[in-house]
């Protein structure tokens, strides 16, 4: 089972993990990012290169799934108008291996980072807004994967 | 040769359009080549493609370094690293 | 937040997912573990050390806080009879930073398999039954986390 | 001395109990010891105790090697390797 979702509705993780878990794998893992009010954040924008994206994100899946043995996948990436506590993103992994659903959920997300073609502009209560900036962390993370 | 580009981010911002339709000058012959070319036109250009080292592309819908080729590409997309997830 | 239940009811991926969604750290990982049916398996008993198995857990759970910076942990731990597709155990993990969520989640089940009171036996269809035994495997995973 | 020993999993189906106080004599020092004892005691009790290396052990409900003194314990516990999660 192969799940990809780009688009601007909200999503149940509730559900998604109820799917990946009627699989009859035995271990299911899942990894949820929503948007941190800190700072003053008022919301934040996701743009992204539409008629990249889905094709990027089954790339990143496709990865996953020669790497690791895995029963079910899931990727879900909101775009448009977020607020605080919104959720922005969620991975999902189904395996009859722990280590391999675990890993494979650390590995797509740490993908999802730096390899697909998402942007986020935040603005703030001051009225501020900026660009959010890639970060040398990120690169690091997800080079950790190619050894 | 007649190319879509694709603005993303603040690029599109500084550029002030989401994209355009070009006829790239022989001389082209890469994706560096082009920014270097698209910095020249000032203003908003400038601006945004000024400093290759802030952008990346994307060629025919696929990440590639800037020295790739635009050789036969139908659609090239500029824009800063990515910062999704 | 801490939340360790170890108890017979069945709970809800969900609620508790929601629940760690909802403290505002904008990174939340979650495993499931849950009976697998291959090889003609009915049932599964888990057994336990009542006395010590909670206070096993929060000793697991001091670890994870101590090594992480983390918003939130649950464990959640079954015993009694449990058939196929049934969830066994559910940690969750809510942290500002994605790799302390998922790693913190991955120390975790890592430490269950090896550091807590539980014993597993399997019934099968044919009306054999057997006491599951500690792999070796768990035992590296574990020993990964001391270095 | 009075200590409240507790079994589990295929020991306390071997031993038929799930445990049960007993006075240890004095020249039982260590978790090891006690396990000795145990399996002189013949029928399930051979057959649970029988190979050391098969068990595990918590005095005071923490893990401990069988080497542990048990001087001072309250419950010792012996049981198989865990194989919870």
């Amino acid at each position: 089972m192969r799940r990809i979702i780009v688009g601007a509705a909200d999503f149940d993780s509730a559900a998604l993990l109820a799917d990946l878990e009627a699989l009859g794998g035995g271990a299911v893992a899942s990894f949820t990012g929503l948007v941190r009010g800190e700072g003053g954040l008022s919301s934040m924008r996701l743009d992204h290169y539409p008629a990249m994206t889905e094709h990027a994100l089954a790339d990143i899946a496709a990865r996953a799934e020669a790497r690791w043995s895995l029963l079910g996948l899931v990727i879900i990436h909101r775009v448009g108008e977020l607020r605080p506590g919104d959720r922005i993103v969620f991975v999902g992994t189904a395996s009859a291996h722990r280590a391999a659903a675990l890993e494979a959920c650390h590995f797509l997300i740490d993908w999802l980072k730096t390899e697909a073609p998402f942007w986020k502009k935040e603005a703030y209560c001051d009225g501020q807004s900026r660009w959010v900036e890639a970060r040398a962390d990120d690169d690091r993370a997800k080079a950790r994967w190619d050894a | 040769m007649a190319v879509q580009l694709l603005y993303f981010a603040w690029v599109r911002e500084a550029v002030g359009r989401d994209g355009e339709s070009v006829d790239l000058p022989e001389t082209i012959a890469t994706v560096a080549d082009l920014v270097g070319w698209l910095a020249a036109r000032g203003d908003g250009y400038a601006q945004a493609f000024a400093d290759p080292a802030r952008l990346r592309a994307a060629v025919d819908q696929s990440f590639v370094q800037l020295d790739a080729s635009v050789t036969g590409a139908r659609e090239i997309a500029l824009f800063p690293p990515v910062t999704g997830g």
